[in-house]
Order: structure tokens, then C-alpha cells, then sequence
């Protein structure tokens, strides 16, 4: 590891703070390097205290760090909560004037944002502007390649506010440089742009990850963090054919989708566990009417409203319970943007081919954050519709048999209107026709038909990821996207000679039953790491494959994981 | 030619002996029969209790979905095959109770959808409870003392909506409603009919002969324009002596369809994928 | 076992199959005998085939019998579907002239049930009771018992009535005596009547239980089949000081109920599956606020609207697991009319001790079945609001700490109007005061609280009941409604030599964690036994305790164990 | 005496400066010191959003419940202690969107609430999301090239609902909001004010001075008869360049607790329980 630079930004709601670390993320991006940005807000629009923080290193970045190496202060707040997680050494850019704050520590230079932004720029509005120009300053990184941006970025604005934007930055990034003392603790330079890879956050990444599995029909309610995924879509909607319907609520959301997906439309929603809470009922139906369904779920700490722009992973038990009696369903839990992208891929063609609902588990760590990834391929996972019968061979009119018995569990479906037989979808126990049945034998039946398709998801299922198959014996198992904080922090163990690995679960539900146990000595330690109070994914874990989990390191404070926590954390464990 | 046998159903019906569905169901039969509609070209959505049963007992597609649900599922399966005919069906808990929510925004959505409620002002497969157009003062197991809430008009819900296409029937006058059925096929836009049906075993207060006496064919009246909506206001206010059925209400609104240029060429289900496009959407991340 | 008798009446709906089963059932437990009596009933009104199963015998009746002994068929379809079912030797009572039926087997009676109701009494309306009378004469048993009770029943509808009933019965009994054929394969004496015992269903068992506990406030929207409870409570408000109002639809109900619990008033709300997935948003609204709130569910076959008048045991995972989030909760599953009876009064002792919410979980077996109980003690289970301060300890105004961190996790709570002080109740993570955080240290401390009380609910949790303390191999382990029919099991089991022992948990969830394992032996098989696809509870309990559950005994369509049917099936596992 | 003081919470404020909730909260404490309430006699619920931050931002009893769940609490705690003066507060996607049904119903059912709806005709919390009363072609990052629905008009439901008050207020006008808030308080039964209240930072359509160049007071127009069912229907349909602010509808119906006899004597949270009832209630099932 060569490079590892942190930067925080923080400020106030309405204060540009995601602007800055995200311009950080292109040009660093666009230039060959690998960024994490994962925000840090408050449930309000303006005021109060948020952070972005951008981690930038030439290898692939796989977690958050605790301390940041820069801290661009936009207000007081951030100086006074901030600056105490400065990594030693580090440079704080502040805003006397605005603040109020006077500092002796040459590291810490005094930078009139909103002067500058309204002497050079357009206005205090840029101050945020000054701040990124002098982000690069404060690790040596020249100005160009964020003046490039600046052009591009606001080229539809006109050439006013290019220019004000491009001089604002010039200014901050100068009166960085000018200033005496060490001019932060790494340096970087940007060098000559290099194309291919792309900077895009969790959200965008489940979004995209759908146009291109052939999304058609999006209804959704919008709940962070949830929210980005639907717009993403809808202002993609006529560009790629997708119909986005603003649902009066979840019930009706996920109830349209059911009826599109009925017509034979790829259908979705997004939402957050409170809403999701109002949709168990019609999961419960895609189940019963064998109806495909994808919904994506971006999780907050509950119960109910909770923290609404905070992170956790706690509803996993939830989502592999949802709803009454028994049905199959699959639950995919992506680690980062690039797997969020394919799961969504995965999570359609597993919905067309089974019949039956497909959570795409996500959190407010994964969906907000933006991931450098090198690239994303849409022909990677072809689409497959799975057993839908030709207009031609369904027959010259009358019933289609849609809930025919099949050991596999997966009868031939017809879509309504495009040939001439119908059928009936029901919500009740039905015959093979899909009408009411009281049957006692038919009821069995039909349950073993249902229930066969969720031993299929299990055979197909990704088996997890094992950082180093037969080697470790300190395993750290955990699932969704605490997989790059995990990751590194088996590098850092390792590095300290314990012999970590990591096994984490992308398709957490079903999962195979005997395999995890093949794969371990006798004298493995397995120790659940989760961003939940209970451990839900280790109950799964041991429930499903009958390994014991040792320890649990859980943390429940709406905070994601670092990779220095979770070493720590070990550490004190082992 | 479409003729009657063609909706003809193998599936047995599970009414009472004389439950009112039996002419709405006729009815509805004799409508689509009417339009020369194919029973392919028709999906009916329903919810659950005794009127939601209705789709098994004819030849059609059908979604029997959950109690309450019923327009949701119409409006996704209508937007993602804009080429079906698609009904929705329930009774008036499903409707107006559980579904009460979808029921507001669907008229305000408009999507080209025909709204069959069985109002039997009672909650019948679940054997009798007070609903929410159950009579103020009715008496059920839910309501021993008789309910203190008025009924919900849900004409009037219609109107303050400026539902598309708002009209009562009677399933004790077959040949009106089936007609009226047909204009609210032919009607583009949410079209909501109401219709009194009487639930034999659990609705006596409003029994066949009650609303027998009390109905008349509003389009009869002599001057009655539905599309004044003040006078649809007053007029869906009358109950009593007197209950008009026929059209109430008609407002030339744009479809929710008509108003999405995605679907202007063809169906979303009609669409194919086409990978090529999609470098282009993941150029915007570099 | 002396006396053993089960006597089914089979109809369509509308025909009264169940008037006479319960005439049966009461005329039986005011004579000393204990009854159970079970509905097999399809979702209409009229039409289709309905049974109610009456067992009689001289002990507590645990469980239902596979076999009739007497059949009586009110239409054709009984005799097509039911004789099959007729234990040998057994006695059908049939209307050949309305049915069409011929028999010559002397135990088959041609009895004109339509005709004789027509001549003697108020016409076809009362062939049933006419059926109630040949069932008496088809055991032997005198008539008069049946005749008080009649007089009873129609005392209010006049002498005609009353008169007319009495009439069809006593020729329906006549007609069976003088039938040349054997009367039936056991005799019974009906003797004097014997007071003290109780016929009662579940749902009224559960219903007057919670009235017994002072409910005041019950909101509800109708579902089979838990809509009995309901109207149990809504025919007794005035009489009780409850107010009932229907909802329009769960989600106001259960909304209304933490409304009503928030003001200081015993709220309740019942519903099933599918009606219980609308409340999980509000169930962990209340774990948030810390309201204290009871829901009584009646399981049916699901996903969706499935079988709606038929049991299963299928939606305990997700109870335990519904809504998004890690809160506490507690789960009872009563396994008969008494245990339904003393789990309200529980239930609601441990949401107002908790602040929490309170799941009780029955089934349509147990809420549409008739028991007769030795009696019920209104004061066993002394009412216990927790933590209310009264008025004149809340201070003279201002803030009161609703939140206040205790290690138990409960802190006292005012009720709101009832004191000077104020209280905030916050859906959001708060602080002591109630107001929205977005402090990382608060929420964790406030997990903490929440949590604690899961332990303390754990705590105590009753054991599960242990047939055999140290004695039995071969465990039964269930739960719920399935009781009586394990333990019958456990006696036919015992008696062929087997070392069988049931163990049947009431309180499902928190469980102990340490306490089976001490129980049992090394070389101990537990065989998990319930009315479910996927074994929800041994998947439970092997995550709580750590034991392993060997074999799995399931049922899943839409009908209740016997017995007879777990003996059965132990017996091939063994 | 009470005073606005009295009414002062201790937490500090997340509205963005110059939202018009700084102004709507200013005349619901003017509104309960006027009317003499203390706090303690007060009791807020409210749902998710921004409005429903407010019961936090006043010294009361509060309960912050679920987004568009106001209603139903409101009313359990209402019938449970009819005692306290309820406030149901919340926002147009709160109460319109996800609590859609229960507002229908709650008029119907007509418990003694008052309910207040900041109406910013869009989503504010979430970011500026459209809404069910956002204007037809709002573009949002939901509807990017407009809402294809016309706006929803919440006082034509309560009007159609015959809700027992019905009335619109503007935080541009302080001292005749507080005014009507208290009318709604004094009301008996369900009183509704839809409060016209700019978003700064989400509604660039409906702003300040967009409302304030056409809100005028309807109590101020001669002869206007807020008890006549059809010129309200009339009147509320009013939206463009004039838009009526004031009680717009009145309708004197019996409230759900004046019927329920349960409640005659004193409230439910005050009945003890009498545990010699019960041997009479097991009697039964002898
Ligand atoms: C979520 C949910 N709640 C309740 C029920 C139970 N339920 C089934 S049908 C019904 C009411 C039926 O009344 P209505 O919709 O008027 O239809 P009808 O039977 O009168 O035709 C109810 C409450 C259900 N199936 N699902
Ligand atoms: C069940 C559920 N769905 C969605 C959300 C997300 N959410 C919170 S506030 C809100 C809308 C806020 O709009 P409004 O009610 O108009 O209040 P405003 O913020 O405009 O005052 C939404 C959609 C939620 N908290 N819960
Ligand atoms: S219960 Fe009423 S509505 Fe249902 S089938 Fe019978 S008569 Fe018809
Ligand atoms: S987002 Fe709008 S409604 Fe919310 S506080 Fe800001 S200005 Fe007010
Ligand atoms: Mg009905
Ligand atoms: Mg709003």
C-alpha cells in the first residue's frame, strides 16, 4: 500500500458537504486512483451537523477509516466534533472568519471560504467550491484536473458559473499552498487522466444494476435511504423505457408491481424496513401467485422510524420471515456497489425463474457511499425470463394450467392477453387451474410445489466469498456490505500474524446447508461480525448449516465499520 | 362472435342461493359479451370476500389477490399491458375499508381501469359485519348497539375526486347495469360503479325489495347532466325514498396512459431489451 | 379411559352443523363428561361441506379422533365424503328421502330428519335438532338433559319455538330407538346434571380473559378466524366499560390500540396472518415507545389468504421476527381453552411490566373449538400495571423522563394528562426525554434498555410442561395448540412400551436457554411436532437452547393433529 | 393563567430557516394559551415528517408515531382519555399519501380530534418528493418531467365526508390561523385544517408569496354560510388566483364518544377494573 489519504468535509445540511467529497471522488477516479465516500448525516435538510469523509488509495478501497488525514471545516460544529478524530499530524482547513476559530497549530490553516467564494466565485454559495480546491492543496495534488471537472460539470449552467466555480477553487487550492507550515501529511499527485474505471455509490449501482436486467416497471414511496435508487430510475425512465409510478404508499407499491410483473414486466420497489413492514402481506402473495418480484430494501436502525439516515444491518431475520406461513424467497445482501450491481441482475432472472419474491438486502452504508470500481459489464449476467410459454404453444383458448405440479416447483407460466388461453393467479390455496380449493391433498401438494423451488435457490446459491480457502482459522463471517472493512481488517490481522479469513455471504438466504463446514478445520473459530444488536445473520448461519458461531462483535450504533474496529475488536477477542 | 358460453366457467360457484352476485355476474357476462370482447383480451383483479370471487366464476384472466388490494394490482397489470381490458372487482370492505386508500388515489391516477364495488354494506364472507357503508345505526356482531358512524358515501368520494366516470347500478335491474358496464369499458379513464347488491344472508336492513323501492334510472330524469359536477354533488347525496342509478359523473380527463410517452408505441410488456443501450448509462459513472 | 364416544355431524353451511354439535357439547358438560369439539368448515356461507366433531368422554378429552363413531349426515355430500372416515361398528343417521341415499347396512339409519321437523316441529329449519336427538338415541343417552337445554336456548324466542325444538328432538331420538339395528357401538347415561364445568371455545376463552385482565379498549378489523374474538368482546362492552371500535382496517387497529395504551387504558387488538402483516410496522412502533400492547392472532394456512377457515402453525418465525429491527417482544401460544384463558391475563401483565408488545398466538383449532374446562379462576392471574408513578410522584410539572436508563431496561412511566409533568413518546431513537437523537452513544445506550428486557422477559418465562420429569427418551417436543393431541400421543406411546414424553412450550419465545439441556438425558431424541411446512419452533428452540431437534413431525394441510395421527407417525420414525 | 412560555420546549429546532413551520408553530401556542389549556392537559400526535417534528418543539404530552399513522393514534388516545384535548399533526404526504385511509375514515367516525395538516404540497423530510396535493405537472425528482395527476383536494373529501369542520389556514397569516385552530379546538368532533405552509427549500412553485398573493379570508366575504354543503363544495374548489382561507365547512353531528355510553360516566383510563364482575361473565359457559 502506497497511498492511503482520508478526508473529512464537514458542515451543515444545505452546505455542499456531499458536493465536495464527491468532486474529490471523480478527479481522483478519473485519474486513476480508487475512492470510498461514505456520508454521515442528520435526518433534517439544513443545519445541524454532517460529514462526508473520502479515502483515496491506488488499490481498490475497501473500508472507511476512523481518522482522516485532512478536515475541511465548513462550520464550528465540525471544528468542535471533528477535529478530536484528526489523525495525528493531520491538516485542518478551517474558516476563521465564518467560525470564529482562531488556531496557533501550523497545521491548521484558516481559510476564508465564504470571502474568497464571494470575491472570485459567485457568491458564498461556492464556498464549498474553495474548500475542494483546497482539499487537493492540503495533499499536494494539483488544481487542474478539478478545473477540468468544474467545466464539465457546470458547462449547462453557462460560462459564468464555470468560471466562478473554476476560480473559487483556484483560490482555495493557492491560499493552501501559500500557507507556511507542512502542507499535510501524504502527498499525491494526480498525474494525466486515465479512463475506464467509475465512481458511482450504492444507489446508483442497484438502479443501474435493474435498467440493465430490463427493468419495466418501478412503483415506490420514497423512505431513505431508499429514495436515490427510485430517482435514479425515474430520471432514466424515458431515455430506457420504465414506467415509474409514484405509489400513494408501500402497500400499493409493491401490490402494483406484483400486477405489472403479473403482466410480464420486470417490476420493482425500493424501500427501507418501515416500509417494507407495510409490504410483507403482498410478499406474501408473489409467493402464494408464484408471481416474480424484486424488491430492494436499503436498511436504518429500528425499530420503527429510528435513525432515518443512519446505517445498520437489522433486518435480515425480518426479511427471511416476512409474512405468514411458509413460501420460498431468496435474500441477496451485496458488499459493495460493484456486487449490488450484478445482484440485482441475479436477483431478476432468480425471480423469473423461481416465481417467487427476491430481496436485494442493502443499508445506508452501501447506498450512499460511492465505490471507484473498475468497470461493470451489463452482458455479465444474461437475462433469462425462466419458463414463460410462447403465444404459440399455449394452446387455442381455455385455461392454462398455470400451477401444473412440477417437482422442481416451477410450473410454465402464460402471460395474460398474449395468447389466447387465460389464467387465474390466487391468493387462496388453489388447483393446478389457480381456483379456491378446500383439498387437504391438493393444499399439501401445492405446498411441496412451492416449497421445492427454495431447495433449487439453495443449490444455485453463490457459495461465500473465503478470503483464503484452508488457510486461517480465525474466521470473521459476516454478509452485506461490512465485506470491505472486513476484508482489510484480515489484512491487518494477518499482518500481525494471526491467521484471520473471511467468509462473507452476498446470497444470505438460502444458503448451503453442508458446504461452510466442509471447508473449515476442526479447530476453527467463528466469529459473527454485524451491524445488528442480535446477530441475526449468525443465527441463520448456525440454524442453516449447524456450525457453532463462537463470538459475536455487533455494533448498533447507526455507524458502519471500520477495518480498524473490527481488527481491534478481534484482537481484544483472541 | 363472442357469445356467453365463451365466459362460461367450470368453476363452481360458492354464493348463496340468491346473493345478488348472481345477476351482477350475469350481468358483467352479458357487458363483455356486448363489447365483443374475447375472454383473453379481459383481465379482471379482484380482492377477497364473496364479490372478489367473482373472475373464477368466468372465462378470463384473472389476479385474485388480497382483500383491500385489488386496485393496485389492476393499475400495475393495466399500465404494464395497457392493451388489456382490465376490471377490478371487490365488495365494499375490500373497497372502502381496507382498499380505502388505493380507492382516492386510483380516481385521481386515472388509469383506464373499470371499478366494479358489490355494495352490500355489509362485510359478507367473513359473515356479517358492520362496513363502512353499513347504515348508521346498523346492527352486527361488530356493532351490538347499531354503528355510530354514518355511512361513507362513496359517490361523493368520487365526485370531490373528479373520478372520470362515476356511476351507481342495481343488480335487480340486469339490462341497466350490464349497459352501464359497458359504458364504463368504453369510457377511457377510471371508471367507478357502484352497485347495490343484496347480501341475503347478512344485509336485512337493505334486503332486494328495499332497494327495489327506492332506485330509479337517474338517466330517465329529464335534464340531468353528469357532466355538471356540482349537481353530481348534490344528486349522489340522495338516499333515502329515493336512489338514483345510472351515470352521476363524467369528467374528460387525460388518461394516466395517455399521459406516459413510454407507452406511446407500444406496451411495457411489449418492449424489448435492448443491451446495447446500456454503455451509455454506465458512461455517466466515469 | 372408560368412555370414549365421537359423534361427527356433517352438512353444508347454513344447515346448522354446528348448533347441533354445541347442543351436544353443553348437554354433556352440564352432566359431568368432558367434550372437545372441532370445526372442519369451508370459507362460505351456504353450500360446500362443513363438520363439527364432538369427542365425549369421562376425563379431560386432549385431542381429536381420526374415526367417528356415529356420523350424522344432514346432506349427501357427508355420506359420499364422511362414511369412509366411520369407525367399524359405527352408527350413521342419514335423510334418505333428501339426500337420495339407500342403505341396507343395519348400523346405517334412514331417518327423515326434513320430514319430522316439518310434522312436529317448526318446519326444515329444525331438522338439525331433530339430528341432535337421534344422536343421543345413536349413544344411548336419554333425551331429557337435551330437552332442558333446548328450553334454555329458545326460552327468549317463545313457546312455539322452544316447543317445536323439543318436538323434532324427541323424534329424532324416538325414530333412532326404535330402529331394529344395533344403536351404536357404546352406551352412555347422561344420569343427573353435575355443575362446576365449562363449555367454552378458544376464542371465547381468550376473549373473556382479556376482560377478566380489564381490557378497555379493543380496535379490530375482522379475520378468520380470529373475528370471534372480537365479537366475543363487543356483544360484553357495555356490560364491561370496554369500547370497541371497528377499524378500518389493521393498521388503524393497531395504531388505535398503542393510542389507547399511550393513554394509560388495557388495549388489544386480534387478528390473523395476513391481517398481522399490516400491524408489524406499529408492533415495532411500540417496541420503540415502549407501549405496552397485547395482539392475539389466530393462525391459518398461509402465505396469503390461503385457507382461510382452516389451522396451521405457520406464522411463529414470523412473529418472533416481524419488523424491521432488534426490539423485545414476548410470544404465548395457549394450548387449549384454559392456558387461552390465563395467557391473556399473562399477556397483558407482561406488556404493561415490559412496555413492550405481547403476542399471543392461537390457531383456528384452538379459537373455533369447544372445551369443556373444570372451571376458571378470574383472580388467579392478579392484574400488575408495572411501572405507572402516580400522579403526585410525577412532579409538579415539566419533562418527565420517560426514557430514563434502568438497568432492567423499564423505566416508570406517567400516564399523559394524568400528572402535571409531560411525556414525549418518540418513533424515532431518542433521548431520556423523548426527543429525536442522532448520537451514537444514546442510541447504543438505548438498545441496551430496550434489550435488557428481553432477558428479563426470558427470566420468566413459565418451562415448558414436562410429562415425564427424567423419564422418556423419546421427547415430543411442540407447542401451542397441538397440546392435547401430543399428550394423548405420549399415553398410546407409553403404552405400547415406547419411553415417550411430551414437552410443550406456552410461552414460545423468549425461552430459556439453559434449562432443556438439564432435563435430558444423553441418548435423548427429540422429534419436533407442529402444524407447519418447515418446523419454525425446532428451528427455534435448536437457536435458544443449542440441542438439536433429530426428526421433524409436520402437518400443513390446513387440518389438526390427532393423536392417533402422532402416534402413528412416531411410531415409522422410531 | 397560562403564557406562551409556559408552551416553550428545551428542543432545539431541525426546520430550515424561514420554513413556514417556524410560523404555524407560533399560532398553535397562541392558539392553546388563548384558549387557557395548560400543557399537561394537551396531548400532540403526530406522524413522520417535518410537520410532525412539531409536538417536540412545544412543551405537551406528545407521541411521535409512525409516518401516516397520526390519526389512528390520535384517536386510540382520544377515546381512551376523552379528557385531554388531542391534536393530530402531520404533513400532506403524512396524512393524503401513506395515512390516505384513515383520514377518510376518522371524519367519518368523528371523534373530537383536531387535526392539523401542513400542506407544502410536497415532501419535505425525504427531499422534495411530489406529493398527492402537489400541483399537475410538479416536476420533482419522482415526476422529472411533471406529475401526470392532478393535485388531490383534501377539503373536498372532508366536505364529501361531511366532516364536521373543514377549513384552510396560512402561516402567512398568523393570528388567523391561531384563530382557527382554536375553532377547531373548541369544535366538538373532528375538526380539519389544511394549513397552506411554504417549503423553502423543496417548493419553488408554492411559495410565500405565490400563497400570499391569493389567499384571502372567506369569513370576510359577505354572506358566505360555511353550514350550506353545496357552496362549500363550490367554494373549495377554488384554486388559482383566488385561494379561500377560514372555516369553509361546518356540520354539527354527534361526536363518537357523546354516543358511546361506555364513556358517559368518566373516561375508559379511569374505570377500575371490578374483579366481581367476572364469576358473572364465566357464568355463561355453564
Ligand atoms: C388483510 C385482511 N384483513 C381481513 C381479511 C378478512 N376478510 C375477508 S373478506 C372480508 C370482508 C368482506 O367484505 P366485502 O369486501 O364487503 O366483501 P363481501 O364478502 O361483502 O362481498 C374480510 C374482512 C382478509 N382476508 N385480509
Ligand atoms: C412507512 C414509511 N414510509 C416512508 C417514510 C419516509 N418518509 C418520511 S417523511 C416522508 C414524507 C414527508 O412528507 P410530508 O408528510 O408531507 O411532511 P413534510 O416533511 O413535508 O412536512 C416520507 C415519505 C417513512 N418514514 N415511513
Ligand atoms: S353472504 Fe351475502 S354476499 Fe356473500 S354470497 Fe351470501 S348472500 Fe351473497
Ligand atoms: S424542507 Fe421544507 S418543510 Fe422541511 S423544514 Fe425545510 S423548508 Fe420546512
Ligand atoms: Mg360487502
Ligand atoms: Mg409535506
Amino acid at each position: 500500500m502506497t497511498l492511503d489519504i482520508s478526508i473529512r468535509i464537514g458542515g451543515q445540511a444545505g452546505q455542499g458537504v456531499q458536493a465536495v467529497s464527491y468532486a474529490l471522488g471523480k478527479v481522483f477516479t478519473r485519474h486513476g486512483f480508487y475512492v470510498l465516500i461514505h456520508q454521515d448525516v442528520e435526518s433534517r435538510i439544513r443545519g445541524g451537523h454532517n460529514y462526508a469523509q473520502i479515502r483515496i488509495q491506488d488499490q481498490p478501497v475497501r473500508s472507511i477509516r476512523d481518522r482522516p488525514d485532512v478536515l475541511i471545516a465548513l462550520d464550528r460544529q465540525t471544528i468542535d466534533q471533528d477535529l478530536p478524530d484528526l489523525a495525528e499530524g493531520g491538516v485542518l482547513v478551517f474558516d476563521g472568519q465564518a467560525t470564529g476559530h482562531r488556531s496557533g497549530d501550523p497545521n491548521h490553516i484558516d481559510l476564508p471560504l465564504e470571502k474568497i467564494a464571494g470575491e472570485v466565485g459567485g457568491g458564498k454559495i461556492m464556498a464549498n467550491t474553495v474548500a475542494t480546491g483546497a482539499a487537493l492543496a492540503a495533499i499536494g495534488a494539483e488544481i487542474e484536473p478539478l478545473l477540468d471537472y468544474l467545466e464539465e460539470q457546470f458547462r449547462e449552467k453557462g460560462r459564468e458559473t464555470v468560471e466562478g466555480n473554476q476560480a473559487s477553487a483556484s483560490a482555495g487550492h493557492r491560499h493552501v499552498l501559500e500557507h507556511p507550515g507542512p502542507h499535510g501529511p501524504k502527498k499525491v499527485a494526480l498525474g494525466t487522466p486515465q479512463g475506464g474505471k467509475l465512481l458511482l455509490s450504492g444507489s446508483e449501482a442497484m438502479a443501474a444494476g435493474s435498467i440493465c436486467a430490463g427493468l419495466r416497471f418501478y412503483a415506490g414511496y420514497p423512505m431513505s435511504p431508499s429514495t436515490a435508487i427510485m430517482e435514479y430510475v425515474a430520471a432514466r425512465a424515458r431515455a430506457y423505457n420504465i414506467l415509474v409510478e409514484p405509489a400513494e404508499d408501500e402497500i400499493a407499491a409493491l401490490n402494483m408491481a406484483i400486477g405489472a410483473s403479473f403482466a410480464g414486466a420486470r417490476a420493482m420497489t425500493a424501500t427501507s424496513g418501515g416500509g417494507f413492514c407495510l409490504m410483507v402481506e403482498a410478499l406474501g402473495l408473489a409467493g402464494m401467485t408464484e408471481t416474480p418480484l424484486v424488491v430492494a430494501i436499503g436498511q436504518r436502525p429500528g425499530p420503527a422510524t429510528g435513525l432515518p439516515t443512519r446505517t445498520e444491518q437489522g433486518d435480515l431475520a425480518f426479511v427471511v420471515h416476512a409474512s405468514h406461513g411458509d413460501f420460498p424467497r431468496a435474500v441477496l445482501a451485496p458488499g459493495d456497489a460493484e456486487q449490488a450491481f450484478y445482484a440485482m441482475a441475479r436477483a431478476f432472472n432468480l425471480a423469473d425463474r423461481y416465481q417467487t419474491p427476491v430481496v436485494v438486502l442493502a443499508d445506508q452504508y452501501l447506498l450512499d457511499s460511492y465505490f471507484t470500481v473498475d468497470g461493470l459489464d451489463p452482458g455479465a449476467v444474461p437475462i433469462d425470463r425462466g419458463k414463460i410459454v410462447q403465444p404459440d404453444e399455449a394452446g387455442s383458448g381455455g385455461v392454462f394450467r398455470r400451477y401444473a405440479f412440477d417437482p422442481s416447483g416451477v410450473s410454465p407460466r402464460i402471460l395474460p392477453g398474449q395468447s389466447k388461453a387465460v389464467l387465474y393467479a390466487c391468493s387462496d390455496e388453489h388447483t393446478e387451474e389457480g381456483h379456491i380449493t378446500e383439498s387437504a391433498e391438493v393444499r399439501a401438494a401445492m405446498m411441496h410445489k412451492r416449497m421445492a423451488k427454495l431447495e433449487g435457490m439453495r443449490r444455485e446459491a453463490a457459495p461465500p466469498e473465503d478470503t483464503h480457502p484452508g488457510d486461517g482459522e480465525i474466521i470473521l463471517l459476516g454478509w452485506g456490505s461490512s465485506r470491505g472493512a472486513m476484508r482489510e481488517a484480515v489484512d491487518l490481522l494477518r499482518d500481525e500474524g494471526l491467521p484471520a479469513r473471511m467468509l462473507h455471504y452476498c446470497d444470505v438466504y438460502p444458503l448451503e446447508r453442508k458446504g461452510p463446514a466442509e471447508r473449515f478445520g476442526e479447530h476453527t473459530r467463528i466469529i459473527g461480525l454485524e451491524g445488528n444488536y442480535s446477530g441475526q445473520f449468525a443465527d441463520l448461519f448456525q440454524r442453516e448449516t449447524g456450525l457453532s458461531v463462537t463470538d459475536r462483535i455487533l455494533k448498533y450504533d447507526g455507524r458502519p465499520f471500520s477495518a480498524e474496529e473490527i481488527a481491534g475488536r478481534v484482537r481484544n477477542l483472541v | 362472435m363472442v357469445s356467453l358460453e365463451d365466459y362460461e366457467s367450470s368453476d363452481p360457484i360458492a354464493w348463496c342461493p340468491g346473493c345478488g352476485n348472481f345477476s351482477l355476474l350475469n350481468a358483467l357476462k352479458e357487458a363483455l359479451t356486448g363489447l365483443g370482447k374475447k375472454p383473453h383480451e379481459i383481465a379482471i383483479v379482484s380482492g377477497i370476500g364473496q364479490a372478489s370471487k367473482t373472475p373464477h366464476y368466468l372465462m378470463c384472466n384473472a389476479f385474485n389477490g388480497l382483500h383491500g388490494r385489488t386496485l393496485p394490482i389492476a393499475t400495475g397489470l393495466k399500465l404494464a399491458n395497457h392493451e388489456l381490458t382490465v376490471i377490478a372487482e371487490g365488495g365494499d370492505g375490500d373497497g372502502y375499508a381496507e382498499g380505502g386508500n388505493h380507492f382516492i388515489h386510483a380516481m385521481r391516477r386515472n388509469v383506464d381501469i373499470t371499478y366494479l364495488v358489490h355494495d352490500n354494506q355489509v362485510y359478507g364472507l367473513t359473515k356479517g359485519q358492520t362496513s363502512p357503508t353499513s347504515e348508521k345505526g346498523f346492527v352486527s356482531k361488530t356493532t351490538p348497539w347499531g354503528s355510530s358512524s354514518p355511512p361513507e358515501n362513496p359517490l361523493l368520494l368520487a365526485i370531490a375526486s373528479d373520478c372520470s366516470f362515476v356511476a351507481r347500478g342495481f343488480t335487480g335491474d340486469i339490462p341497466h347495469l350490464s349497459r352501464l358496464i359497458q359504458e364504463g369499458i368504453r369510457n377511457r379513464g377510471f371508471s367507478f360503479i357502484d352497485i347495490l347488491q343484496p347480501c341475503v344472508s347478512f344485509n336485512r336492513v337493505n334486503t332486494f325489495p328495499w332497494y327495489k323501492d327506492r332506485v330509479y334510472r337517474i338517466d330517465e330524469e329529464e335534464g340531468y347532466d353528469a357532466s355538471d359536477r356540482t349537481s353530481a354533488f348534490q344528486k349522489a347525496q340522495e338516499w333515502g325514498e329515493r336512489i338514483p342509478i345510472g351515470i352521476l359523473y363524467r369528467s374528460a380527463r387525460p388518461t394516466r396512459e395517455e399521459q406516459e410517452p413510454v407507452l406511446s408505441t407500444c406496451s411495457l410488456v411489449g418492449q424489448p431489451v435492448e443491451p446495447t443501450a446500456f454503455p451509455k448509462l454506465l458512461e455517466a459513472f466515469r
